[in-house]
């Protein structure tokens, strides 16, 4: 054990316990700071994986931008005095038998399958270079893509979001 | 292991010193600053020795003469008083959220470069990593407003995070341009390219890079350092833009329920991010840590440049102060205004022209 | 041993995969079930970056994980603007309740 | 307004505001740049005559009630016990001081600042000055307490007055029947000498009931 291997089973925990969270509480506020705690570790996860750059876009994307988007959304859409902001779950019974039939396949699948694994010792090289090049050389073109669906996006969320009434004028 | 973890407890702690240390002198500025705008000499009378013979218990009075450890003297008061959890609240979320907030701010520090060889963290993408964990303050202060059920709280947390989220756009493209000039992202080495003259810290164009025809980027770093500095006072709550707190209409703001110490580190949190704020400025556009002269940069005075660096750092927290006394507050719509018709704009038109310089003139 | 094998991060994906189908599946609040297709979206990113980093020791998955960041985002800002006129429609945003196809 | 003139104006304005700011902070150290004192070394003066604290001169005071019952909101308690003649010295303007001042309380909390007490004062022993500065911690230490007297000491004198009180009372009642004695033998006198005009005998009666009162 080496202290990358705690900190690894730390943020799994983390990523865990949140994402039991997020299921599991009854109260919907708490599952979205949990879902905010759980994109925290996989932003901590992909440190882990020497994807330095991506850590940082985790954190901006979905912990400064994607969280208070979901956080707005519950605060907009209840009644937000109101602490008792609860919710029932339906399905219960189906939904979990599924799931856990997908984790056993998963899990069967991840430790029959013969990983062609590379390499596992791997010096850290900054890779936020690297990533540039790339999208300005082979993925021009899904590069230009994404900013032209950020681009839809946005004038999309506008239309759909703003009221009826301006829609007539 | 033992050496790494040894060294990590040590730095942690240093960093904590720097925090808090930081937070002090800064409510001591503010109060100081504040007082002397309004013709008013602000504390005076709670000098070291009334504070030690105060924590011994003698009744003496002392007569301070500048009042230096006021700030220390409310920090002790802070941590005596009682902490008050509303009854209403939601007391998990109530007592994590100063945690998050202080948490933000305080992971800030770690990327600072306060000397060629004293920089926490080196990271070589410090400038991204510290924009990126500061937007992670943003949910504790959500989560400070919603969970102590109050309206005020929660009208300041709504207004503080809407105000944040905005404004992070123009940061980051004015940010940018300083990127696309310098070609790296560590901090440390965007001060080490502006080491020399004065002339060849960003402020003044790009000319440490491109020699004289570097000029030509004067006016429009002038232009993107006024934005960045804008920005930052929004970020992080400050007068005019500090609608989010705003006194005479939300009571405190999202940190109207909170008591004690836990007040108290919402406080050092906000002075911590105004220190952080200003820090990227100096180390972006001021230099870092070098003084600006070669001959004082090359006597290699041992521990003078984390002492520039953090002097440059409050004197551009003075500017600060000096705007909060100055300007009155901004309407939402005005902030909002100011955010989306001319920063915004600015910033792309400066982004347009360095892509240009960038391009057609190196 | 944990940090630089693949299969503990296999593991981890695919738990946080099965929690958002569980949320997706349980769920009758629209903004549950958004929340469980990010779940379900992070854990198909640690595998991505995962794969590259153990398998193709390149960069290539990382790509495709900005890629799946950008769309993400967009598809949570749409998401929500669909929400927030599903409530002011039907003044709820359980999707059960969202019968009406028009408008 | 156009675009630039927007910034431009936002530019001079802000500049201008600063200016002054920087002046005012600049100038602070000056002694004409601070408007306010360091109270607790230095004080604004405050007008003459104003009114803040009453305060009695207890040795000029001979409980005469006249404060007390001038007082609108009864702030001013008053116990008095009275002194063998000669005990106690006169006070500065001459008066004969009679009475022990077991209890002198003036109540701050109570007291409405109208000074009407200090008027009818005919020693001029109660004063209202202008020493504001009457901070206490407790609501019952506003309870001013002016009387010269330790509780035991007022135990003491009043235990002494209730003795004198008793011998008094006791000659008051050998008085009286001695004086109830010689009336009756005046009445009998009178009968005696019923032949004697009314007018007599009635001046007669008035003098010897006016003796014992006339004797105290």
């Amino acid at each position: 054990m080496v202290p990358a291997d705690f900190v690894f089973l730390i943020l799994a925990t983390l990523i865990v316990a949140c994402g039991f969270v997020v299921v599991f509480h009854s109260k919907i506020i708490y599952s979205a700071f949990a879902l905010l705690f759980s994109f925290f570790g996989v932003g901590g996860i992909y440190i882990l994986l020497n994807a330095d750059f991506l850590a940082g876009t985790q954190l901006i994307v979905y912990v400064g931008g994607i969280s208070v988007l979901i956080l707005f959304g519950i605060l907009l859409t209840k009644k937000i005095y109101n602490l008792t902001t609860e919710e029932t779950s339906t399905q219960k019974i189906i939904g979990g038998a599924t799931s856990l039939a997908f984790l056993g396949a998963l899990a069967a699948l991840i430790f029959n399958t013969d990983w062609q694994i590379v390499t596992t010792t791997q010096e850290f090289t900054p890779q936020t270079l690297e990533i540039g090049k790339a999208f300005m050389g082979n993925f021009i073109l899904p590069f230009e893509l994404a900013a032209i669906l950020l681009l839809v996006a946005l004038i999309g969320a506008v239309i759909i979001g703003r009221d009826e009434k301006k829609e007539e004028i | 292991m033992d050496n790494i973890l040894v060294w990590t407890m040590i730095s942690i702690l240093v960093m904590v010193g720097l925090v808090s240390v930081v937070g002090i002198i800064s409510i001591y500025l503010e109060r100081k600053v504040s007082a002397f705008m309004q013709d008013r000499l602000g504390p005076m009378e709670v000098g070291f020795g009334s504070l030690a013979n105060a924590i011994i218990g003698k009744k003496t009075f002392k007569e301070g003469r500048i009042g230096l450890a006021q700030s220390l003297a409310d920090g002790l008061k802070l941590l005596q008083k009682e902490d008050i959890v509303p009854k209403g609240a939601d007391v998990f979320l109530f007592k994590l959220a100063p945690m998050i907030v202080f948490g933000g701010t305080f992971a800030a520090f770690a990327a600072l470069p306060l000397a060629e060889y004293f920089v926490p963290a080196d990271i070589n993408i410090g400038l991204f990593y510290i924009l990126a964990i500061s937007s992670f303050g943003v949910t504790g202060i959500l989560m400070a407003g919603w969970a102590s059920n109050n309206k005020w709280g929660l009208l300041g947390a709504l207004r503080s995070t809407a105000q944040m989220v905005s404004y992070e756009i123009p940061i980051g493209v004015s940010l940018i341009s300083i990127v696309m000039i310098c070609g790296t992202l560590s901090l440390k080495e965007m001060v080490l390219a502006q080491s020399g003259w004065f002339w060849n810290w960003h402020l003044f164009g790009a000319i440490s890079h491109n020699g004289a025809i570097g000029i030509v980027l004067l006016p429009v770093m002038f232009i993107n350092f006024l934005i960045y500095f804008t920005c930052s006072l929004a970020e992080t709550n400050r007068a005019p833009f500090d609608i989010p707190e705003a006194e005479s209409e939300l009571v405190a703001g999202y940190h109207t329920e909170y008591t004690g110490m836990r007040f108290a580190i919402f406080f050092l949190a906000e002075y911590g991010a105004i220190f952080v704020g200003n820090a990227i400025a100096v180390t972006l556009f001021l230099g870092g840590w070098n003084s600006g002269i070669p001959m004082l940069d090359e006597a290699n005075i041992p521990g003078i440049a984390p002492l520039i660096f953090i002097t440059k750092v409050f004197v551009l927290i003075f500017v600060v102060m000096w705007v909060r006394w100055t300007l009155p507050r901004l309407r939402v719509d005005q902030l909002m205004n100011l955010c989306w018709k001319y920063l915004i704009p600015f910033t792309l038109f400066t982004f347009f022209y360095v892509t240009i310089y960038k391009v057609f003139l190196t | 041993m944990f940090y630089n094998s693949l299969e503990p991060y296999l593991v981890l994906s695919a738990i946080l995969f099965v929690l958002g189908l569980l949320a997706m599946f349980t769920k009758r609040n629209a903004i549950s079930i958004l929340m469980g297709v990010e779940l379900v979206l992070n854990a198909a990113c640690i595998n991505f970056v995962a794969f590259s980093r153990f398998v193709e020791n390149g960069i290539s998955g990382q790509l495709v994980t900005i890629f799946i960041i950008i769309l993400a985002a967009s598809e949570a800002a749409v998401a929500l603007a669909i929400i927030l006129h599903l409530y002011r429609h039907i003044n709820s945003i359980n999707v059960d309740e969202a019968t009406q196809l028009e408008g | 307004m156009s675009y630039f003139g927007n910034i431009s104006k936002a530019f001079s304005t802000i500049a201008t505001g600063m200016k002054i700011t920087f002046r005012h902070f600049k100038n602070a150290r000056k002694p004409d740049g601070i408007f306010t004192t360091q109270y607790p070394h230095k004080a604004v003066p405050l007008p003459k005559f104003s009114r803040q604290q009453l305060h009695n001169r207890i040795e000029d005071c001979i409980g005469c009630m006249k404060c007390a019952n001038a007082c609108p909101v009864s702030c001013i308690y008053i116990e008095t016990v009275k002194a063998p003649a000669g005990t106690l010295s006169d006070t500065s303007n001459g008066q004969k001081r009679r009475l022990y001042l077991t209890r002198y309380d003036i109540d701050m909390a109570k007291c409405m600042f109208c000074a009407l007490c200090t008027y009818p004062c005919p020693t001029e022993c109660i004063t209202i000055n202008s020493d504001f500065n009457f901070i206490k911690f407790e609501r019952k230490d506003l309870l001013y307490k002016f009387s010269d007297y330790s509780p035991e000491q007022v135990e003491q004198i009043k235990q002494e007055a209730k003795l004198r009180e008793q011998q008094e009372a006791a000659e008051k009642i050998a008085k009286a029947k001695a004086a109830a004695e010689a009336k009756l033998k005046a009445e009998t006198e009178a009968k005696a000498k019923a032949e004697v005009p009314q007018v007599e005998a009635k001046t007669e009666e008035v003098k010897a009931e006016q003796k014992p009162e006339t004797k105290e």
